[in-house]
């Protein structure tokens, strides 16, 4: 991070060097084009050394020891805390919670507010483009309590189509839960819009953030929702931990998921006292490691700069969007020619199944992936069963794109229509 | 492309022209076999004559690579006994579930060989054959 | 691991040598006498390595991509599994469910299968030395479906009293949780018998083996349980990631905890079906790095044996009992001489209190807990708020345990009865 | 034992020979304090005449940290204004949870000045202080 804080403040970011930040990247012989970070992004060196070094000189029980070992530990988990609630500019810190990842966190408010606050009969809206994580909790909450599941349709550019929508900001919605940024099209909802005119009828909004946090500006305060949630891994951090944002009223109002130890004030054999928030919703020994590593992960992209990331990122995408779209046959999903779209393409080529383009795009050195991106629903508005999937980081390049669409045409050669 | 690419000529010539593909009409036995993580659906049919398979059939639709599988299981198969083929499709299985294993013997398959080292695709390779042994699991 | 493998195979292991496996003991200047492991493990070179190597060379998204990357983090992952099965003898590879830790595994069987199958008015039995993450789980179950909470209470010695335990073999119980070893006690149960006994009524058992996985051999098949779990870090794993452990068919009958990707087969606006088992539990993007972090650990436990391991856990225990025994004033809880004992002593001295014991403790550089140690019900049978607890691992050495007599009679000298 | 070690002669003097601890009949206005992470509680009772605390008491049980910190509470806020034991109250306060902030402006505090660097005690330190605070918040 030195070489990133040495830099001149104005001057843009050498993407080239960053690019050898990422050791899977500069290990890979041949050349590895990775083009699935919506799956997973890969790690910058500053990440996995703030694991290592995490387990190598300041590993102890969070928030459970008197010896300086646990108290550097607690400290070090507390400050990771910090370092999300600002990255996202919550009021306070005690609104992030930690989570394993996105979709735990969504499955923690169907349980511990939709389940307890939502009543028979009231809708509860997601849209079509959702995440399996950010529908079937709430189908599950809806076949539980006798709730209705409204689904907000896209129109032919795969955009919320509010017009059809009817009702949806009416008094009798309980819940939007809706993603910030589709991990199919890459279209970019608009949120803050959504929010406001929720606001009217008091309806909370919950916002799925996994394909948002790190690759853009967030801020809860500006987009003002109740919930919001992401996942690390998708962001240059570790695997198996996540956040939950949620409003200090609305957490108070939310029951815990999982029950354990660290959770609870007093338990007796009839029946036990809450902790205070956030520890109340984090049952069972903290994950050090993970936090050490999330926090480490938004460090290295404000050193870039998330409004450098996020143009990077636009360029890429415009430019591999002229490249794909000069190939016969190609179809691209949603419509990434829009400025609020992020760096996602969907596509098919002829009749060709997404599997056999993944596959030989990968014998292209090229990592694109094919199938429902656990979306169903919105395969089936779309008519199809999957789609082939490039998705761009800053950490890729012009090579990346060259290579996918030589992957392509290659695939139309072997497969395409005869 | 490399050397070691699954796309090779068998394989591309049973995708690009499947032998015994189309409707199934008048087939005596029939089982679909799908991959809803894809959306890949096959369905087999067979007809028997003495416990002697005389026609394999298969039609749906698919990658590549389940497309040639079914299609090249339907010309290894047709003319088997009953039991022949049950054994061949558990070989199959077999040979694709544990990377030790040896070869079916029959040279045929041999196109299928290369996807072994891609545990993504086993269930593209397999989906037809699960579905014929299931055929020749019923009695009847 | 190279080291332990070369050497002859009937030796004892070299456990000076091993403890340098160990940064944060080699790191600590002055010496730390870390003896804390029940709250956490510390982690061996080979876990932190095997992590950094994930990261650096094979990370992809697990069942997720056709490309290189992906198949290959897909099969450590589906590795890992293999390995955590062969560690606790399961019958079957997908009787293992990767969680987040023992705690979630725990809150799993709780809603996913206890919140099915129990009806109101039935028993469901836990011990009185339960940790909170085996009590509140089904404190609440009980709450929700009328269920009574019963307590096997404790005798003198600390050992399950099933004398009194009225009725817990017959007919009305739907269920019995039970830790396998106490975490404040180091009590180990005889699961086995109980399970004998259980199962002549057909009663699912549920082990909580959080302190027993990785500090004894544990084989599912003899103790015949339904359920078990456990956590990686408590047994030189890495944090945010444990299992659960479970018989097919008492899986099959489980519902999910929590949805998302990865656990679907078909999605309809509607209703939606679960993938097969174990997937159908492990929603979300999967933890790779985890994964291999925890195989890893078990292949360096197991490199040094589980045999060794445990004795020389036991050996160092019968010291520290040994040793602490002289002190004036000191009072040990549960039967420490006993065999059925792991490595875990908790102690108070005269009227100290056990928050000021841990502290001198920690300025003479020894790392012990203080508290309830998640364990009220228990605290409350002792008669007291809380314990000092000193637990050790085949790391600890002598010199670790002379340290903490001296801390302790420091402590007296300091603050004792005057 | 270092030097570092926080229990120095004035905190253990405070433990030892606790100021002002005892039975809280006779006061005015009392109120409880309790950690139930450690089972820790005390009750903290005040008299007031005129706005002036006469008398500053407390009882319970806690570990050394946390009863040294109420001994030497109650000697620091008894004689003083309302408004200024309310004051001190949150500078203490403070002090604990900001690493940065300056020390209040009373001596007899700066034997807990070594439990700043130790959060895991924080609670055993401000226990006493939050249940006055608490007191001194109740209209009177
Ligand atoms: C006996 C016992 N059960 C369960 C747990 C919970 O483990 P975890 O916090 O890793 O979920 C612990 C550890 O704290 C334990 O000691
Ligand atoms: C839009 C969206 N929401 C939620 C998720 C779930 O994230 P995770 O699997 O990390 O819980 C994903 C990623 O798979 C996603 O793309």
């Amino acid at each position: 991070m030195d070489q990133a804080q040495s830099k001149p403040v104005f001057s843009l970011p050498d993407w080239r060097a960053l690019r050898n930040d990422f050791p899977v990247l500069t290990n890979s012989q041949p050349a590895l084009h990775y083009l699935d970070s919506a799956a997973s992004s890969q790690k910058p060196q500053a990440v996995i050394d703030a694991i290592s070094h995490c387990y190598s000189h300041n590993y102890g029980p969070v928030h459970r020891g008197l010896y300086a070992l646990a108290e550097v530990a607690s400290e070090a988990y507390e400050a990771a805390r910090q370092t999300i609630a600002n990255f996202v500019n919550a009021e306070n810190t005690n609104e992030i919670v930690f989570t394993r990842s996105a979709t735990e966190a969504i499955n923690l408010v169907a349980h511990g507010w939709a389940g307890q606050h939502l009543k028979p009969g009231e809708d509860i809206w997601v849209s079509q483009m959702e995440h399996h994580a950010n529908f079937l909790p709430w189908q599950r909450v809806c076949q539980t309590l006798g709730t209705r599941l409204r689904v907000i349709p896209l129109d032919e550019d795969g955009q919320l189509d509010f017009e059809t929508a009817e009702g949806i900001f009416g008094a009798n919605t309980g819940l939007i839960a809706i993603t910030q940024v589709s991990n199919v099209l890459g279209t970019i909802n608009p949120i803050e819009q959504i929010v406001r005119r929720a606001n009217r009828q008091s309806i909370p909004v919950l916002v799925d953030a996994a394909q948002a946090v790190g690759h853009m500006a967030v801020d809860v305060q500006a987009l003002n929702c109740d919930f919001l949630v992401a996942s690390a891994h998708k962001m240059c951090g570790p695997g198996g931990i996540g956040f939950l944002y949620g409003k200090q009223e609305r957490l108070a109002e939310t029951d815990p998921l999982l029950l354990g130890g660290g959770m609870v004030d007093e338990v007796d054999i009839d029946q036990s006292s809450w902790a205070e928030i956030p520890a109340r919703f984090e049952a069972g020994s903290p994950n050090l490691s993970g936090a050490v590593g999330f926090a480490a992960a938004i460090n290295y992209l404000q050193d870039i700069g998330m409004g450098a990331i996020e143009q990077r990122v636009q360029q890429l995408t415009s430019l591999a969007y002229q490249t794909l779209s000069e190939i016969d046959g190609l179809a691209l999903y949603g419509s990434p020619e829009s400025t609020s779209h992020s760096g996602i393409l969907s596509f098919n080529v002829d009749d060709i199944h997404p599997h056999d383009v993944a596959h030989i795009a990968a014998e292209h050195g090229v990592a694109i992936r094919a199938g429902h991106h656990c979306c169903q629903p919105l395969m089936q508005r779309l008519g199809v069963s999957s789609t082939a999937r490039a998705s761009f980081s800053f950490y890729n390049n012009e090579q990346d794109i060259a290579a996918l669409a030589k992957a392509i045409l290659d695939a139309k050669q072997i497969l395409g229509n005869r | 492309m490399s050397n070691q690419s699954v796309y090779k000529e068998v394989l591309l010539d049973h995708f690009h022209n499947p032998r015994n593909k189309g409707e199934l009409d008048g087939m005596a036995m029939i089982k679909r076999g799908s991959n809803p993580r894809c959306g890949d659906e096959i369905e087999v049919g067979v007809n028997c004559n003495d416990e002697i398979l005389t026609s394999v059939r298969f039609r749906g639709r698919g990658c590549s690579v389940c497309l040639a599988s079914a299609s090249i299981m339907t010309e290894s198969t047709a003319g088997l006994e009953r039991q022949q083929a049950q054994q061949l499709t558990q070989q199959v299985q077999h040979w694709f579930e544990d990377k030790n294993s040896d070869p079916p013997d029959d040279d045929a398959l041999a196109a299928l060989s290369s996807l072994r080292q891609h545990s993504a695709r086993k269930k593209c390779v397999l989906l037809a054959w699960v579905a014929l042994g299931e055929v020749l699991d019923c009695p009847g």
